[in-house]
């Protein structure tokens, strides 16, 4: 296998990695953003799909959902401009995902030259760098990227030929015009402090330790920055409290009014691919990526026996626990309710109706939810059994002296402090919807230029006189190869 | 001048809550611990919603809610009613309809040879079952969903409302069947001879 | 037990007929045109006739209507009106005794029910008060005006009176075997009504 | 005239009426089960016992209670109250709780009474009395026994006004029911009248049974056209359908009564036999283009008139009016007899063989043109051509006389008939209940219809058909409203000089006929009601 080809065979599985990355993300994101609503409201939210009486609180309902967006038929309004508006949802897509390819996702990977020698053909041992495209400018590349995010919605709202879709692209113009500005503020302070735009050196540096991170660096330069890029990014993601573009009141929907079917789930799934992108380049940039507190690359290589002594406690013990709730909520209060209602009832409404639910009953004869929390018992009694086998599997391989799965195990823990942070990241941007109002615009415009902007000039000046005087920033620069 | 609407003044915003950030954290707290409640009772098995997850769950309605009509029947299967028209006599509405018949082989001669009710013209007044004298006629099925895709669908016929509340058997009934001198045949004795 | 009156259309529903067919004899003729004479309408002779064909045919059936009607150039309902009036106008076929037992009060204080009760269970009678062999007939019928010697009956046209179950019995067994029967009345003075001593 | 007093109301009454009838004069009503003033007195229900102040001793019964000079009763006392109470209560020990399923609730006597009087708390421990439900008794009429009330009415009518004496009252005491000998089922053509003098529901209408309460029903007066008799209706009706005819008490015309024929006769206004659009060969067309049609076949013909004797005396007026107005040279005709589809039966009591309702109204009018032709003349003008175009109101010429037809028949009527088949042009006129206009029955006298329902199809009042030719002729002949017709009727026709509409009254007005013409009874000859 030549040189070549190994990089591109690296590049393409690193894509497609970033690529499922992101788009696994999204549909678990539709269903945490409506079940989390659904809780901060005080109701049970979406729980009707099920398959085989397994409804898993409510995700499946994202099955029957891509389904029917997949399967509508796709209106092309006759009076739309028809190659731009075709366009506008794909260049919404596209640059949510391509965004994500500069975001490191974890530590290098390093294949034992035995093997990379004997499976791979290379001379010596290969380190995998887990970054999709790893370039000088990645903060730049973001910024760059983010800002094309806002054709999709302008085209969209021009070329839907209708006033309200236009007024729709209008706002979302000026808005992400202004407050892509403050974003880069807050980023230029970011790469004066870190001294490099690269998104892995800027992760080298915060591996380092905690204190390294981001937000923590030349207070309140970090923390000042920090905020000023979060708040820009809900409005470059269109989301509450800034979500103009999409106005049901006054804009029937917005920029996406004419769009039907798979265009209007691409302009959907935009918007949650964002967030997720959105997440990952503030944890990337502010909360230390992949690197969990205290504890580096280095250190988990090191002590690799004791990382699998706590995941295995620590999993076991939550799978355990898990099991234990299922099977207490075998008696679901639903049903308690259900025979507190002691009035006739009309024989026209069953409990399961339809195939699935003919399947279900010839299978079972319990009701559906006592099923469902049975196969929950079972699952998570089951998931703990796997996890025991198979942290003691890994042990036994590490015994045996096997470094190539030591860095997998680190590869794994590393993504799920990872995925921890951008999910919560995401997890935010639901939270404040749900919490906060729609923004007017003129308060809109008055937050961005009025308040943000100089916060953000004088933040690089803050930043500037850290440099001059601070000798630790010094030490960081001196770091850098 | 009266027609001046007087200025709604504005409450001045203190320091913390001019910077948004403060407040926004404190609305982040109140649905957080919403949120979080929530998933405590649901893990705990004690549902801490607002609302009812309606078919299955309903809400329990009073003794005396009047609901969708239904025709009762004798212990032998047969209407009740024998088509007296008292009811529709009393509807406000007018919206009951009977078309008598005659019932060569039993002693309640009369019988409701179609027997509709427009649910869509319905106030559910209840006057049809207080006028009612055989108890043919009742609104205790408890149903308020009264629904269908066309009007025709929502006239409800003599059948349909017999067989509304199928399985159930009200107290009435049974009290028939153990009183039966009481029952309206204990009345007619002999049974005569029939008009061909 | 009476005579089911509850419908008049439950006799013709038993199909049962009278012996015999239904017309008068020329000498029958004769004396009903000598009762009719005696009245100055031929309505008025209804009772009369009904008593004579009740004495030839035993019942009135409604053949046996329909003739007296015709003999009396009446309606036929006119004569039935008559004699569904008046209880001693039989309407069904009874046994060759018809007891008539008395349970109005005099009787019965005096012990009438328990007369009657034996006479049940001593003729085995069914729910329409016959007889198996069919002849005897029990009526319960209200006070026949011999109070002063209850407990009493009256077998076809005689009173039995200050009966006890012995006499009951005794009166009973002649009958069933065609014995000539006692003195209707010995115990009382017909005329004073005073028991002879 | 002897004065008695009615609850203090001094009234002066014929000698001899009873006090329930003198009570009625001064407003009282006495209320009564088996009294019915064209019935003798049985005085069995005891309902109507009254309390007799002055000449007389303690309770009576009123309907038995002759008016003499002094005599003064009350019904308004506390004793009369609770004797009234103590009646209904015997009356209904027996009585099955059937009102639900009784044709009678509604117009019950004795819902109605036990409302006002009756023992709401009952008394009653025992079990009712079963009796004979639902009986066939006859080709009209259905006994339920257990309702009956003996009150005996039914059986006085079928002795004393029909003589056919089926229904007797059969047992005795509590046992005591209404029935007939079994196998003899009723046979007079009276028997719906049964039903009507029943004051419970014992007695019930096979026709109306089940189909409508009678609470629904909104009551018309009107005159039955069955026959010459004239007798007095109320048309039922609801919604602008008609349930049944019930006699209007007429004492002069037919006391309380109507036959069976008549009675039934409602079920031709919605008859399949109607006539409900107008046709110009056959064609059905609009009544303002037959009626032109009508009038280019007659202008300028030789015309023949046929006068209905079941038009209504307007209809004829009209005719009259037009051949005055348009057609001066037109022979009047006046056919007797019935047209052949006409029922056959015919007795003493009410019904006549003559089954035309207004012959003397048509014979009065058409004597207006002068020479009236008959049958045989009609015959003959046709046969000879002296008349070749006819204009028939009602008539039915063409089935009864054989007649060829003429080239240009005109012909207003209500039902299909040979002539209407054969007719060039036909326009609908309205069934008798369904227009206003008048009458004059076998006696002479002059009764009034009245529009009860709406006339179906395109039909219009028979003197509007007639007028629609006047109108196509080039103008209309008669007035608009029946009234205004009727008072140019009442100035032209001698006979009925100084009537007017409203004078006619409930009860009609004789008059005085002209001479008789061979043939034709004396009016006021044919005896009145038994």
């Amino acid at each position: 296998m030549s040189e070549t080809m190994l990089t591109v065979i690296l590049a393409l599985v690193k894509c497609v990695f970033s690529l499922a990355f992101v788009m696994q993300i999204v549909p678990l994101l539709i269903w945490a953003e409506r079940k989390g609503a659904a809780y901060i409201q005080d109701r049970p939210g979406p729980n009707r799909a099920h398959i085989l009486g397994v409804r898993a609180g409510g995700l499946i309902h994202t099955l029957p959902d891509v389904f029917k967006l997949i399967t509508k038929e796709d209106v092309v309004p006759s009076h739309v401009f028809r190659p731009l508006w075709a366009l506008a949802p794909i260049i919404s897509m596209s640059v949510a995902l391509v965004t994500f390819s500069v975001v490191p996702w974890g530590d290098q990977i390093l294949i034992p030259a035995e093997i990379a020698e004997k499976y791979l053909g290379t001379t010596g041992p290969l380190a995998v760098n887990l970054q999709v495209a790893d370039i000088d400018g990645g903060l730049l590349y973001v910024l760059a990227m983010t800002s094309l995010g806002v054709y999709g919605i302008m085209l969209a709202g021009w070329s839907s030929n209708n006033k309200f879709s236009l007024i729709g692209g209008l706002r979302s113009a000026a808005q992400m015009v202004s407050y892509e500005l403050a974003m880069g503020m807050g980023v230029v302070a970011m790469f004066m402090t870190y001294g490099t735009t690269r998104l892995d050196t800027i992760m080298q540096i915060q591996s380092e330790s905690i204190l390294n991170w981001g937000v923590l660096l030349s207070p309140p330069v970090g923390l000042v920055a920090f905020i000023l890029f979060w708040v820009s990014a809900f409005a470059e993601c269109n989301r509450n409290p800034f979500d103009l573009p999409e106005g049901e009141a006054e804009l029937v929907a917005g920029y996406h009014t004419e769009y039907s079917s798979l265009r209007f789930a691409l302009f959907f799934m935009a918007e949650y691919a964002n967030m997720v992108v959105a997440s990952s380049v503030t944890a990337t940039l502010f909360f230390g990526g992949y690197n969990i507190p205290f504890v580096n690359g280095a250190m988990l290589r090191e002590h690799i026996d004791l990382v699998l002594i706590a995941i295995g406690v620590g999993g076991g013990v939550f799978f355990l626990f898990a099991a234990s709730i299922a099977f207490g909520r075998r008696k679901d209060p639903f049903y308690a309710a259900m025979e507190a209602f002691k009035g006739p009832r009309p024989n026209k409404l069953a409990p399961v109706g339809g195939l699935n639910g003919l399947l279900y009953r010839a299978l079972h004869d319990d009701t559906l939810r006592q099923h469902e929390w049975k196969i929950f018992t079972a699952i998570w009694a089951g998931a703990a059994a796997a996890h025991f086998g198979l942290i003691g599997l890994g042990a036994m391989n590490i015994a045996s002296g096997m470094p190539l799965l030591t860095e997998i195990i680190v590869f794994v823990t590393q993504l799920n402090a990872f995925v921890v942070k951008v999910l919560f990241g995401c997890w935010m941007f639901i939270w404040v919807r749900w919490t906060l109002p729609r923004f007017r615009y003129d308060q809109l415009m008055d937050l961005g230029w009025k308040y943000m902007l100089p916060i953000g000039l004088v933040n690089i000046l803050l930043a500037a006189v850290w440099l001059l005087i601070d000798a630790n920033t010094m030490r960081l620069y001196a770091a850098i190869p | 001048m009266s027609d001046v609407t007087p200025a709604i003044k504005k409450r001045k915003l203190n320091t913390s809550e001019s910077i948004y950030l403060v407040e926004v954290l404190k609305g982040m707290a109140i649905t957080m611990g919403h949120v979080i409640k929530n998933i405590i009772g649901e893990l705990k098995g004690q549902s801490t919603f607002d609302t009812m997850e309606y078919p299955e769950v309903r809400k329990p309605v009073n003794d005396r809610f009047k609901g969708a009509h239904r025709l009762t029947t004798r212990p032998d299967g047969k209407y009740k009613c024998v088509a007296c028209m008292c009811c529709s006599t009393a509807c406000p509405a007018k919206c009951i309809s009977i078309v008598a018949g005659e019932d060569a082989d039993d002693p309640i001669e009369k019988f409701p040879v179609r027997f509709d009710i427009d649910m869509l013209r319905c106030i559910y007044c209840g006057f049809c079952v207080e006028a009612c004298p055989k108890d043919a006629i009742r609104m205790d099925t408890r149903i308020y969903e009264i629904n269908a895709f066309s009007r025709q669908d929502m006239i409800h016929t003599r059948d349909y409302m017999r067989d509304l509340m199928a399985g159930d058997k009200p107290e009435a009934e049974q009290w028939y069947r153990e009183n039966p001198q009481h029952s309206p045949e204990g009345f007619l004795g002999e049974v005569p001879p029939v008009i061909p | 037990m009476s005579h089911d009156q509850k419908s008049i259309h439950l006799r013709d529903m038993h199909g049962l007929t009278v012996q015999g067919p239904v017309e008068w004899t020329e000498e029958e003729k004769a004396e009903i045109a000598a009762i009719v004479a005696k009245y100055p309408t031929q309505r008025s002779a209804i009772m009369p006739v009904l008593w004579k064909a009740q004495r030839k045919w035993g019942w009135l059936q409604f053949e046996v209507l329909k003739l007296v009607a015709a003999t009396l150039s009446l309606k036929p309902s006119e004569v039935m009106e008559v004699a569904t009036f008046y209880t001693m106008f039989k309407k069904e076929p009874t046994g060759k005794y018809l007891i008539q037992a008395c349970h109005t009060l005099s009787c019965a204080l005096l012990g009438a029910d328990r007369v009657i009760r034996h006479i049940e269970t001593k003729l085995q009678l069914d729910e329409h008060g016959n007889s198996p062999d069919g002849k005897f007939t029990l009526m319960r019928v209200e006070c026949l005006a011999a109070c002063g010697s209850g407990p009493m009956m009256q077998i076809n046209d005689d009173f039995y009176e200050l009966l006890t179950e012995q006499k009951v019995d005794e009166i009973l067994d002649a009958m069933a075997a065609d014995r000539p029967l006692p003195v209707p009345r010995p115990e009382v003075d017909q005329w004073t009504y005073t028991p002879v001593s | 005239m002897p004065l008695v007093k009615v609850n203090g109301i001094a009234v002066e009454v014929p000698p001899g009426t009873n006090m329930i009838e003198a009570a009625k004069k001064v407003g009282v009503e006495i209320p009564h089960y088996c009294y019915h003033p064209h019935l003798s007195v049985a005085g069995n229900c005891r309902m109507c016992l009254v309390d007799v102040e002055a000449g007389g001793r303690g309770p009576d019964i009123a309907c038995n209670m002759a008016a003499t000079e002094g005599l003064a009763i009350r019904t308004d006392t506390p004793k009369v109250t609770q004797m009234r109470k103590s009646v209904m209560e015997f009356l209904l020990v027996n009585h099955p709780l059937d009102c639900p399923i009784c044709d009678q609730s509604g117009e019950c006597r004795l819902q109605d009474y036990y409302m006002e009087y009756g023992q709401h708390d009952s008394r009653l421990a025992d079990a009712k009395m079963g009796k004979g439900k639902r009986q066939d008794i006859g080709d009209q009429i259905v006994l339920d026994a257990e309702r009956c009330v003996q009150c005996s009415r039914c059986v006085r009518f079928s002795d004393e006004v029909t003589g056919t004496g089926e229904l007797r009252l059969f047992n005795r005491s509590n046992q005591t029911q209404i029935g007939i000998f079994p196998g003899v089922r009723l046979s007079h053509q009276y028997q719906g009248n049964l039903a009507d003098i029943c004051p419970v529901g014992a007695l019930t209408l096979k026709d109306f049974r089940f189909k409508k309460r009678v609470w629904w029903l909104k009551e018309s007066e009107s005159v039955c056209g069955g026959c010459a008799t004239g007798c007095n209706i109320l048309v039922h009706h609801q919604e602008n359908e008609v349930y049944r005819f019930t006699p209007r008490r007429n004492d002069e015309v037919n006391k309380s009564w109507i036959c069976d024929q008549g009675r039934l006769s409602y079920k031709d206004v919605t008859s399949l036999k109607r006539l409900t659009g107008a046709k110009v060969d056959g064609q059905r067309a609009e009544l303002p283009e037959a009626a032109n049609a009508a009038a280019l076949l007659l202008k300028g013909a030789k015309v023949g008139v046929v006068f209905g004797a079941k038009a209504t005396t307007e209809a004829n007026w009209a005719a009259v009016k037009l051949v005055r107005a348009r057609l001066p040279n037109a022979r009047a005709y006046v056919i007797e007899g019935n047209d052949p589809d006409a029922f056959t039966y015919q007795d003493e009591i009410l019904v006549d063989s003559d089954k035309t309702p207004n012959r003397f109204g048509a014979a009065l009018t058409a004597s207006q043109l002068g020479s009236v032709g008959d049958a045989e003349a009609l015959k003959a003008a046709l046969a000879s051509g002296e008349v070749d175009a006819l204009l028939v109101l009602h008539d039915d010429v063409v089935g009864r006389l054989g007649v060829a037809t003429p080239k240009a028949l005109v012909y207003v009527g209500t039902f299909k008939n040979a002539t209407s088949s054969a007719a060039a042009v036909v326009l609908p006129a309205a069934h008798y209940i369904e227009q206003p206009g008048t009458w004059i029955n076998r006696q002479g006298r002059v009764q009034r219809l009245r529009k009860t329902v709406a006339p179906a199809g395109d039909s219009v009042a028979d003197y509007a058909a007639v007028d629609a030719i006047g109108r196509a002729f080039g103008g209309a002949v008669i007035p608009e409203m029946p009234a205004a017709i009727f008072q140019e009727l009442a100035a032209g026709v001698k006979a009925l000089n100084g009537l007017t509409l409203k004078g006619l009254g409930h009860g009609g007005q004789l008059i005085t006929l002209f001479a008789p013409s061979p043939g034709v009874d004396q009016p006021g000859q044919a005896a009145p009601a038994k």
